[in-house]
């Protein structure tokens, strides 16, 4: 059924009783053409591009939970694209385009929201790194503007630009484009575009292990819900990739740390856009339904626990009171954990593996929802063709063999 | 001034002391004691807010922490404080409150209009079904719509003048929750001798104690039996008696949140108090005594104002001396119900009735109910109330033997209770990531296996009734100090007569008559979650518990869900035909209830959010009216403008001057770290790219260290002190970094060597002289050391005095003049300053900051490791190979130097670049490309590392990273800017005296 | 380093002055000779040429007149000694381990002391400190690094109601600003 | 926050004091000039990160200093045991049988 105004007008008339599911609830198949594992934004986008795009209709995604309860379902949702190598700005610029029009595209309001995302510079370090950011932006067409600290103030009034405080703001990187979406929607949206061109969405079904024929290829998967035969596997398990590809035999250069978010309670609203620091260690946005959404970067330690410390969130609240001073007397009304890949470069692995038929779109670290849509586009082009798409071709998993790494971190050690 | 709800006597208020408040502008009276929701009460305010959704008139549903409406916004200015609940907020004289949500005012809300949207059109999850078109039209249009109905309460516009606080805080037993159970436990548990520490969240222990009318405990009335216990525990010097404190959370190893309220409740609180005090609290044994929670009845309009938890309206009366109400009907499925009906009718309220929706009506409560004379109905429920900002009545309806509800009677009422059961309050038990187990019996969850030391006792381990709470309490008190190693037996439990013990309870929607398109029944309050959103959102195929909460917001409020997420867990179980375990619950979180932002930061604040590390001459840079950057926490001195000066040019008079005469810096940031041992020089070898074996003691060299990846990790100049001593130095931010690098090599990898490391970063002040007169000024403060350049030539290192003070004196430059680097003990670092800057002014010396400090180097092509370098350069980029020790057989990174990649011919090399233009300064960071107009999407060739105004060269100069650079030496380049490209030349990236002739002087 | 000829003027770290509030005192240290001493191998000779046993024991000092010995790591001990003996001392340890390897730094000036006593010194420290800092967890005589909210320290508890702090030098004004909003806190309390 | 032993100071102590330090046991090679790009990546990036038990690296940096290492389960982060640096790798499955045990 189109979503549409006409249709919630014409259901709510018949008590909403004729609402069909967003999504077909199927048990799984014996057999599919290729199976991704992980039911989490880039899982289901991967699904729904590959279904659109690439005419694979016998294809499931396998989630060991619910679907987007993974990062996607606790994630502080900023979206930009103003990386700084190529590499980085040609995929999230990918996915930016995407997010323009993929309410309109999956028939699902994803809310995807241009408020603008400002990262504020604190010392000449800060400005050198994000005044690069800008310039390279330009370069490659994606909007990034350097303002003032009065600028600044002006675009997010609650922002403390005085000079005397201990990390005074000297300036900031604001992308226009850049801004949150909501993002339970967005794996709700896909899972829908992705159910209704005949994807299979294989809730509460985990994989517990990867087969393999004589040639070493793919050749299977064993899951709590039976044994799925297949010859393409594409793994998209965020902070579980490891695991999944250990089933494969296959190590990765990745560790798992929790990240922590929280809200406050509901305000009415007071900050228009996305502001973030990364010298002092804080992020806040406003949900549209008014708490305000923070975070900071990962506990110290690997964990799969979806918790972690106290102090943690002690740091972000302290650096965030800094920031914006009125908000001290707010108050947190939620304080939550996710478990994120983190490779060595800060850049994701999108491509082949050594294992034929596997392939794996992992690494996201703390910063991939920003690119769900991009991601999943590229990806599916990758598993359906065999072979990676032009935007995803640097991001190997041999990179880290020849040392072409895309190290986002050194050069700015920007999270999300 | 009298409140007319108030009764004649009873309750725990203070009747002496009478305050007056105002709500929303009106004044009322109050009494020390009272809580803003039982003073609301006692003067018959019962509409204290409105809905978020729906913006319904809303009135108070509990008396405790889990009130999901009555959030108002208290005090003024920068104290003000949005979302607070009124049952928690305690009443002082002249505290300000307002309601929240409404526009123009309470009684006339206009976003009312959402509640009479056709039926079901603002349903669960509507929004992501519209506002799509047209294209843009989300941003433009329908989302600052959204945007401006969000929110409940309006944040504070001030900044917060109170103070916050932190302690950590050690225990054998930590109790939390100070009801029967939680007292119970603290006595066992302090008898044993074990350190208990006893945290309740409200302002009196005493937890449902204090609610009681009719039970006693020994013989007095259970309240008194409270104050008698806590008056015990308090007397008792191993115990910490913590009100006002709540426990927010139950993280790793034992190590629990809690946070104390220590002014809000005073009217003129000591300044110097903080606001609030987080515990963090490491306990050796935790007993969890958190009581439950009361759920409502999910039936059409349960939302009214007058519609009120049974166990709430019970506390008004009984512990704060309210009548909730006149005439009260009382819907119950649980024995409770009956206790707070008897309770009210003996505070002289009229009982209508008692609706048991339970086909049996015959337990203890309704037996002394009927004994007391009040009307008892089985089977009955209430299928709507009347009035819209307050009940004006309710509709009954009966339960058939078929379950189908027949309508019954109206009864006129302005008060209706609800007593739905119980739900444990297992929040800190899941935190701590014990498993959760169901029970069948009750249909409710309860504290299964533990996962940490803990243990549950009284309501919130399903455990109801004060002698079972009481007697479960001291076993648990004592098992726990047990546990912590004292040897304790559990007290004889007291006798406690006359009470009612909770038995019953009901999930899910209640059944009705009524066209469920017509009529609305909130499961959670706050949020306008109704039974039908979750119907839908099961309907749409959420079929997971976590979807259905995400779907409807159901237990995502300010409450998170304490009323009311097992009834949306009924409810979806029902729709779901799966029993309720097997649907699951959501994760429960810290906090359990909002903590302030403010406690969390306690005192990192202000100019104390990170410690400022200022030098030894700090002071004598600010009195010289230095302006300062800062540099990792510290503050250097950035440049020292004269009058008139802006930053340009003071940093051209301070080159000018280094280059024409002499200079003096500040250099004692830079990180120091001595390495001693008799394998010293094989542990610099390891770590560095040069070689050491061969430095003599007393001569310095450039050292280039790079990570295992073969990247560019940090340089600086090392001085060899003695055969085993070296006297490194690092740049300023990567000190820590790179002794935490050494230290791990050291300690985990070259096993093998005998060599110490130590952190002298803040042991010496180093004041740098450099300038072609550096030797004069220095030669005649100098003693026992020969500083000429025959005998200490560039790049040495020697010991002696300076001023009397005792100095390791190097000879380096990072300005390409002749230097020298004066390391004394930092307590003198301020007089040798001044008697060096005393000595400099025969010289015209000048003082220079870090801008100048640039400059001069980049004039000379020196590197700054973090500006020239971004973690993904190699020595060879830099053109840094000389500083490679090629006949190492190892060192940190070599390896990694000859991977594919970092072997490629076109990798980004360190060049100069002039602009055609001299007066045109490039900007850092701006890239580098081959064409003026490069194509959208032409990978750059590279970026400006660092561009200055060369007051020796006269003109701007730069340097970059440039593909294939060194190759690119004489082409023209392009820096493109957003008003047009700048024409650059490719050069070496030396702009003065490339032959380093004013050095070696 | 002979000190007896030194003219030039000291400055501490801290300005501050000693002052009493609340049953707390916070006093600055007075300059003491400092040493890191580093090496298992050669504690033996130092105990002699030190006057004091290096304590072998984790966290734990040694005393003797008016020097001390902290452990600081199984190889690390910080050797506290008057002012005045630092014209002798450094010299004459240096000797005396010549035949051991070993490191022997002077830090005198990289840190400074603050002093605090009191009776309510533990909840004092315990407001930045996340040690449990009663006598029978922490004993007089205990000393080890922790941390100190946003700074590092080296805490030693001198008697039951005394705690000597190390810290760095531009450390120091931030712990003892933090000790003294603290101390006025508790004092209204 | 953590509580962490450290088997040095043979005291609990709290997360803040420690740093920790990745996967533990990973040896680097010792003449790195023979191996293969593809073993040298190994070393330098590639990590079990097992969800599990976890042998990894800590340092006790505000302490006593010293790096040691640690088994820790990576789903509940209880420490099982910790030891000195140097000390030969616990037997995993003997640990985690005995784990299962005391339950
Ligand atoms: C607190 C937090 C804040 C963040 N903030 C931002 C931000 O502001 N901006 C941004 O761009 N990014 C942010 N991120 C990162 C972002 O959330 C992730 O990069 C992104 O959501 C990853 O999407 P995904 O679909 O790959 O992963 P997920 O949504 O985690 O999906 C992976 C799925 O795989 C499933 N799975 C795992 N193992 C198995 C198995 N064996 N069998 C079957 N299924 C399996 C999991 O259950 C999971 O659902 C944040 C992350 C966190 C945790
Ligand atoms: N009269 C009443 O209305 C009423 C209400 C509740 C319980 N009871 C009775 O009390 C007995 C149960 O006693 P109990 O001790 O188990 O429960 P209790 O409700 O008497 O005490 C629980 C206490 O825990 C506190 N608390 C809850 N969560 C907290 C947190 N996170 N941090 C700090 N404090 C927290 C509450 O403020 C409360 O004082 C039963 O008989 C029950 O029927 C009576
Ligand atoms: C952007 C965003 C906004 C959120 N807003 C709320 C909120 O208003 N109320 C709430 O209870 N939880 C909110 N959450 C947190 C979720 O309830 C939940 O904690 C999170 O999805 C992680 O799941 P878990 O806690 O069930 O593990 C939000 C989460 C995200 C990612
Ligand atoms: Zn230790």
């Amino acid at each position: 059924m189109k979503f549409s105004a006409l249709t919630i007008l014409r259901q709510a008339l018949a008590g909403n009783l004729g609402w069909p599911e967003q999504w077909r609830s199927p048990e799984p198949k014996p057999a599919y053409d290729a199976v991704i594992v992980g039911g989490g934004g880039h899982g289901l986008a991967t699904a729904y591009y590959m279904a659109k795009e690439h005419g694979m209709r016998n294809i499931a995604v396998v989630e060991r939970g619910w679907l987007g309860g993974g990062n996607t379902g606790r994630n502080t949702t900023i979206i930009r694209s103003n990386y700084l190598w190529e590499e980085s700005e040609g995929l999230y610029e990918h996915a930016l385009k995407l997010w323009e029009g993929l309410s309109q595209e999956l028939n699902y309001n994803v809310m995807y929201s241009a408020r603008g995302v400002m990262m504020l510079a604190h010392n000449v370090h800060d400005v050198q790194v994000f005044k690069r950011h800008v310039h390279a932006n330009r370069l490659q067409g994606i909007d990034n503007e350097w303002l003032t600290p009065e600028q600044a103030k002006a675009f997010c009034p609650i922002l403390n630009i005085e000079k005397g405080i201990r990390y005074p703001i000297v300036g900031a990187a604001l992308q226009r484009r850049g801004g949150t979406a909501r993002h339970d929607a967005v794996a709700w949206g896909y899972a829908r575009g992705a159910s209704a061109l005949g994807v299979d969405i294989i809730q509460n079904c985990e994989v517990t292990g990867i087969d393999r024929d004589a040639s070493g290829a793919v050749s299977g998967l064993r899951t709590t819900k039976g044994d799925i035969r297949t010859r393409r596997i594409g793994v998209v398990a965020a902070g579980h990739t490891s695991v999944v590809m250990a089933m494969a035999g296959v190590r990765m250069p990745l560790e798992s740390y929790p990240l922590q978010a929280l809200v406050s309670e509901p305000v009415k609203p007071i900050m228009p856009c996305v502001v973030m620091s990364n010298t002092i260690h804080a992020y806040m946005s406003q949900s549209d339904k008014g708490e305000l959404v923070i975070g900071a970067g990962t506990d110290a330690y690997t964990s799969y626990s979806q918790t972690g410390g106290l102090h943690i969130a002690s740091h972000t609240l302290d650096a965030i009171c800094e920031l914006f001073p009125v908000v001290r007397r707010m108050r947190m009304l939620r304080n939550w954990g996710g478990i994120v890949d983190v490779t060595p470069d800060r850049s994701p692995i999108i491509g082949n593996t050594p294992v034929p038929g596997l392939f794996v779109n992992c690494g996201w670290g703390t910063g991939g929802f920003k690119a769900t849509p991009g991601s999943g586009h590229v990806f599916a082009h990758t598993v359906a063709r065999g072979e990676p798409h032009p935007i995803n071709a640097a991001f190997t998993l041999d990179r880290f063999r020849t040392g072409r790494l895309i190290d986002e971190a050194a050069a700015a050690a920007v999270a999300h | 001034m009298n409140a007319p709800f108030r009764t004649e006597a009873g309750g725990r208020v203070d009747r002496a002391r009478p305050l007056s408040f105002t709500f929303d502008g009106k004044s009322y009276p109050g009494f020390e004691g009272d809580t803003l929701a039982s003073a609301l009460l006692a003067n018959g305010v019962h509409l204290v807010g409105r809905s978020f959704k729906y913006h319904r008139p809303r009135g108070l549903l509990s008396a405790g922490a889990e009130e999901p409406n009555a959030l108002v916004g208290v005090g003024r200015g920068g104290r003000y404080t949005p979302n607070l609940r009124a049952t928690q907020v305690e009443l002082f004289d002249g505290l300000v409150a307002e309601s929240q949500n409404r526009w123009p005012s309470l009684g006339f809300d206009v976003g009312e209009v959402n509640d009479l949207a056709p039926a079901g059109l603002l349903s669960a999850g509507f929004y992501y079904k519209t506002f799509m078109a047209p294209a843009g039209a989300w941003k433009s249009v329908f989302e600052p719509i959204i945007r401006k109905t969000a929110g409940l309460g309006v944040a504070p516009q001030e900044p917060d003048p109170d103070h916050y606080t932190h302690r950590h805080a050690f225990c054998d037993v930590l109790v939390v929750g100070a009801g029967a159970a939680g007292l119970a436990a603290a006595l066992a548990a302090a008898g044993a001798g074990a350190r208990v520490i006893l945290a309740d969240e409200q302002a009196e222990l005493g937890g449902g104690l204090l609610s009681e009318r009719g039970a006693t405990i020994d013989g007095v009335e259970a309240s008194a039996w409270a104050e008698r216990t806590v008056a015990a525990l308090r007397a008792n010097p191993n115990v910490t008696l913590l009100t006002r404190a709540q426990c927010f959370g139950y993280y790793a190893q034992n190590f629990l949140g809690i946070v104390e309220r220590l002014t809000d409740h005073a009217s003129s609180p000591h300044p110097d108090l903080p606001r609030e005090r987080m515990w963090k609290v490491r306990a050796k044994q935790v007993v969890l005594a958190t009581g439950a929670i009361e759920r409502p009845f999910c039936f059409p309009d349960n939302d009214r104002p007058g519609v009120m938890l049974a166990s709430a309206a019970r506390t008004y009366v009984n512990r704060y001396g309210v009548r909730p109400g006149s005439r009260a009907l009382v819907f119950t499925a649980d024995e409770s119900g009956y206790a707070a009906a008897l309770d009210l009718a003996s505070a002289g309220l009229a009982v209508v009735c008692i609706a048991e929706l339970r086909a049996q009506a015959d337990g203890p409560g309704a037996r002394a109910a009927r004994a007391a004379g009040l009307a008892v109905h089985p089977s009955t429920v209430v299928t709507g109330v009347s009035g819209r900002l307050r009940v004006t009545g309710a509709t009954l309806g009966a339960i058939g033997p078929d379950g189908r509800v027949t309508p019954g009677q109206t009864v006129a009422c302005d008060l209706v209770l609800m007593a739905g059961g119980w739900t444990p309050a297992v929040h800190l038990f899941s935190q701590s990531r014990g498993k959760l187990r169901f029970d069948e019996e009750r249909q409710v969850y309860l504290p299964g296996v533990s996962a940490q030391d803990e243990r549950s006792a009284g309501a919130c381990n399903g455990t109801f009734g004060i002698a079972a709470s009481l007697a479960e309490g001291f076993a648990a008190g004592a098992d726990a100090a047990t546990k912590a190693g004292f040897a304790a037996t559990a007290p004889a439990t007291p006798d406690v007569k006359g009470e009612i013990v909770p038995a019953g309870g009901f999930h899910g929607a209640v059944p009705h008559h009524r066209d469920p398109q017509k009529v609305k029944a909130f499961v959670d309050f706050q949020n306008d979650v109704t039974a039908k959103d979750i119907k839908l959102a099961v309907r749409e195929g959420m079929r997971s518990i976590e979807h259905v909460k995400r779907y409807t917001t159901n237990g995502m409020a300010t409450d998170q869900g304490k009323t009311s997420n097992m009834q949306g867990l009924a409810i979806a179980s029902d729709a779901l035909g799966k029993p309720m375990p097997q649907v699951g619950l959501t994760t429960f979180r810290p906090p359990y209830t909002p903590v302030t932002f403010g406690a969390f930061a306690g005192h990192s604040r202000g100019l104390a959010f990170d410690p400022i590390r200022r030098t030894p001459t700090h002071d004598w840079a600010a009195a010289q009216g230095a302006v300062f950057e800062d540099v990792g926490m510290w503050k250097r001195a950035w440049f020292f403008p004269r009058r008139g000066e802006d930053m340009h040019a003071a940093v051209e008079r301070e080159c000018r001057q280094v280059r024409a005469s002499v200079g003096i810096f500040d250099g004692s940031t830079l990180g120091k770290i001595e390495v001693v041992g008799p394998d010293a020089a094989e542990f610099m070898n390891r770590l560095y790219t040069n070689p050491w074996s061969k430095l003599e003691p007393g001569r310095c060299r450039y050292g280039l260290m790079l990570n295992e990846a073969g990247f560019v990790m940090d340089d600086g100049v090392i001085g060899r002190l003695a055969a085993d001593r070296f006297h490194v130095t690092t740049t300023t931010g990567g000190a820590p970094r790179v002794l935490a690098h050494m230290e791990d090599y050291l300690q985990t990898e070259f096993t093998d060597l005998k060599v110490w490391l130590t952190s002298t970063t803040e042991q010496w002040a180093v004041i740098a002289v450099q300038g072609p007169n550096a030797r004069k000024v220095l030669e005649p403060l100098v003693e026992g050391i020969d500083i000429s350049a025959a005998a200490m030539p560039h790049m040495s290192l020697r010991e002696g005095r300076i001023c009397g003070v005792p100095t390791r004196l190097f000879r380096v430059s990072f300005t390409g003049e002749l230097g020298f680097e004066v390391n004394v003990p930092a307590d003198y670092g301020q007089a040798v300053w001044e008697a060096v800057w005393a000595e400099g002014q025969k010289h015209d010396m000048v003082a220079y900051g870090t801008e100048s400090m640039h400059v001069l180097r980049a004039e000379k092509g020196y590197i700054i490791v973090g500006q020239e370098t971004d973690g993904t350069v190699t020595p060879n980029d830099l053109g840094l190979d000389w500083a490679i020790g090629k006949a190492k057989p190892d060192f940190v990174g070599k390896r990694s130097l000859t991977r594919p990649d970092l072997v490629k011919a076109d990798r980004k090399q360190l060049v100069g670049l002039l602009t055609e233009d001299p007066a045109v300064l490039l900007e850092e960071g701006a890239q580098v490309a081959a064409v003026a107009t490069p194509v959208r999407g032409t990978p750059a060739l590279g970026h400006v590392t660092s561009a200055y105004r060369s007051p020796a060269a006269g003109r701007s100069i730069a340097m970059a990273l440039v593909a294939g650079g060194r190759a690119r030496k004489g082409q023209t380049l392009y820096v493109p800017m957003a008003n047009g490209a700048i024409a650059v030349t490719v050069t070496d990236p030396i702009f003065f005296d490339p032959k380093g002739e004013r050095l070696d002087v | 380093m002979s000190d007896a000829t030194i003219t030039a003027a000291r400055r501490s770290p801290l300005s501050a002055e000693a002052s009493s509030l609340g049953g707390v005192t916070l006093t600055p240290g007075a300059p003491l000779l400092r040493l890191i001493l580093r090496g298992a191998e050669a504690a033996e000779a130092a105990d002699t040429a030190f006057g004091a046993d290096l304590p072998r024991r984790p966290n734990r000092s040694a005393t003797a007149g008016e020097r001390a010995a902290l452990w600081l790591g199984p190889d690390e001990w910080l050797l506290l000694a008057p002012e005045s003996d630092a014209a002798s001392l450094p010299a004459s340890l240096a000797s005396a381990l010549a035949q051991a390897p070993h490191a022997l730094v002077n830090v005198s000036h990289r840190q400074t002391a603050i002093l605090v006593s009191g009776s309510g010194v533990e909840p004092l420290l315990n407001a930045f400190v996340p040690l449990e800092l009663t006598e029978a967890a922490f004993p007089v005589g205990m000393a080890t690094r922790t941390i100190f909210e946003k700074a590092e320290i080296v805490l030693w508890r001198t008697g039951s109601a005394a705690f000597h702090i190390e810290v760095w030098r531009s450390f120091a004004p931030y712990v003892w600003e933090l000790l003294e909003a603290v101390r006025r806190e508790n004092a209204a309390n | 926050m953590l509580l962490i032993r450290c088997p040095v100071c043979e005291m609990d102590r709290p997360e803040l004091e420690f740093r920790y330090g990745g996967e533990a046991h990973i040896a680097r090679p010792l003449d790195p000039s023979k191996v293969s790009d593809e073993e040298w990546a190994d070393f330098l990036y590639f990590r079990t990160n097992p969800k599990g038990l976890h042998v990894e690296r800590w340092r006790h940096t505000a302490g006593c200093g010293r790096f040691f290492n640690a088994v820790r389960h990576t789903v509940t982060d209880r420490f099982v045991t910790t030891y000195k640096s140097g000390e030969p790798r616990p037997d995993l499955e003997a640990l985690a049988r005995k784990l299962e045990s005391a339950r």
